[in-house]
């Protein structure tokens, strides 16, 4: 993230504005195609205007599990940042 | 349905309130768009022979609309759930990393 | 839309303004998606490098049929949100 | 193809120019991606054997671009008809309101 | 481009910044495409943590091929802008 | 992985910082989005019978980020090679143009 290492100081708190919107935009971005996609694998017929029992859990199982993948990812990818940091740093 | 948590009691001020309004409509924008894309993939034939939907396509958008709404609904409590447990996990480990500190 | 409802009067204009150039975005970004939507739903061969009848029919169907798609689901949608406004509002 | 109906006469002000000319830079980039996209997935073997496209995806490739571009303009006379046709429901709407309101 | 063509001298500096931001964050955005469609479509086991040979030379294979794909199309684009272009030119 | 080709030397003043940061931060964003969702589809049943991740599923997730972050590695320098190849073959179509235009 050099870019944001870089930042002079006086733009420093506009980033700092701009990451708080950014992270709002994406968790709701992220709710929406959350349900899309656990929409997309879980329902099956449209009989009904409710949810079947099976699809609910199907959907919520779904959506539990794309969370947690989300959050494991999220660790291997920061440990392979930091990894590739300590490797440009000049010996 | 509600983005940015509304219902629960809002904080005092809280961040930019055009840009919240603006985030607001973008994601009533979005979902509509995402829920006439599923449904027209569920319920509309792929081979499009007639310019008009056919009466059964149309009581299925009603009840695809109906479940995508719910679905939406159920999955908010759990990524909810989710991110209070995370801020508990936290939590947790700031209280624990201040004790360890304390006994140095 | 409770974050517009509560939008203080000088900033009402502003998100007018806003509103009005997410909705020019909007129906462009959806005629985009609509071509390839249709396009990769309805051309079979690449022989010729005009469309062959059968798939102009279907292209032009399959966008109609899918305006017709978001008219009836914005109907659906308002009827949902309107309904659940009202069970939240205080008695 | 013309993104903002332009070859129509245009309004005399109508919105921010600028917004005008950055939204129809994104909506040629936005097309040319998804043109890209879909003449590779229409025309590429899935197979990447070799860093080259051969003759025969090459001029498959010329066709895609040539029926995309075809198809864009047929959907765009859809799109338009549509919009008119809504426009014009919505006169009638507002026009049998004001009648039953005249009533009163 | 007609908006383009059609803006206010004091305008067209600000939109060739916006021009030459989008380029930017377009190209960044073509990279991070390229990269989850030729994962998608190149990465079968995961059996290991690196790539297998045959992997890796068809995800080499599916970015140079895809970037080739895209200059042509771009070549074909711009002919066809050209052409409609001097069609709408009046005589 | 460097998103703006950090590592080499940079231009002295470039474009705007701050603009230049935010758009780093939305490329890690999309990247982050991206990679979850392709493991996700690579190494999650899509029986969702269990609101938990099977420890196979799990670690083929680590091997997926792993190897995922490789291929972007791999496919960066593809690009880069890409675009270097492009603007040469630029620079020699100006200085054929030069030397047509001299001999005029």
């Amino acid at each position: 993230m050099e870019n944001v290492q870089n930042l002079p100081p006086h733009q420093q708190q506009q980033f700092m504005q701009k990451l708080e919107q950014a992270q709002m935009t994406d968790s709701l971005t992220m709710y929406n195609n959350l349900v899309e996609r656990c929409f997309e694998a879980c329902s099956y017929s449209f009989r009904s205007k409710t949810l079947e029992k099976y699809e609910t859990s199907c959907m919520e199982n779904c959506a539990s599990r794309y969370i947690k993948m989300a959050q494991r990812v999220g660790l291997r990818f920061q440990e392979h940042q930091a990894m590739q940091q300590q490797q440009q740093q000049p010996k | 349905m509600n983005f940015f948590g509304g219902g629960e009691p809002q904080k005092p001020a809280g961040p930019d309130p055009l840009f919240a309004a603006t985030t607001e409509m973008e994601m009533y924008t979005d979902l509509f768009n995402k829920l006439t894309a599923s449904c027209f993939s569920k319920c509309a034939s792929k081979k499009h022979k007639e310019p008009d939907l056919s009466l059964g396509e149309m009581s299925c958008a009603d009840r695809c609309v109906s479940k995508y709404l719910e679905a939406q609904q159920k999955i908010g409590i759990v990524l909810q759930q989710a991110n209070e447990s995370q801020a508990q996990q936290q939590q947790q480990m700031m209280s624990m990393q201040q004790t360890m500190a304390g006994r140095k």
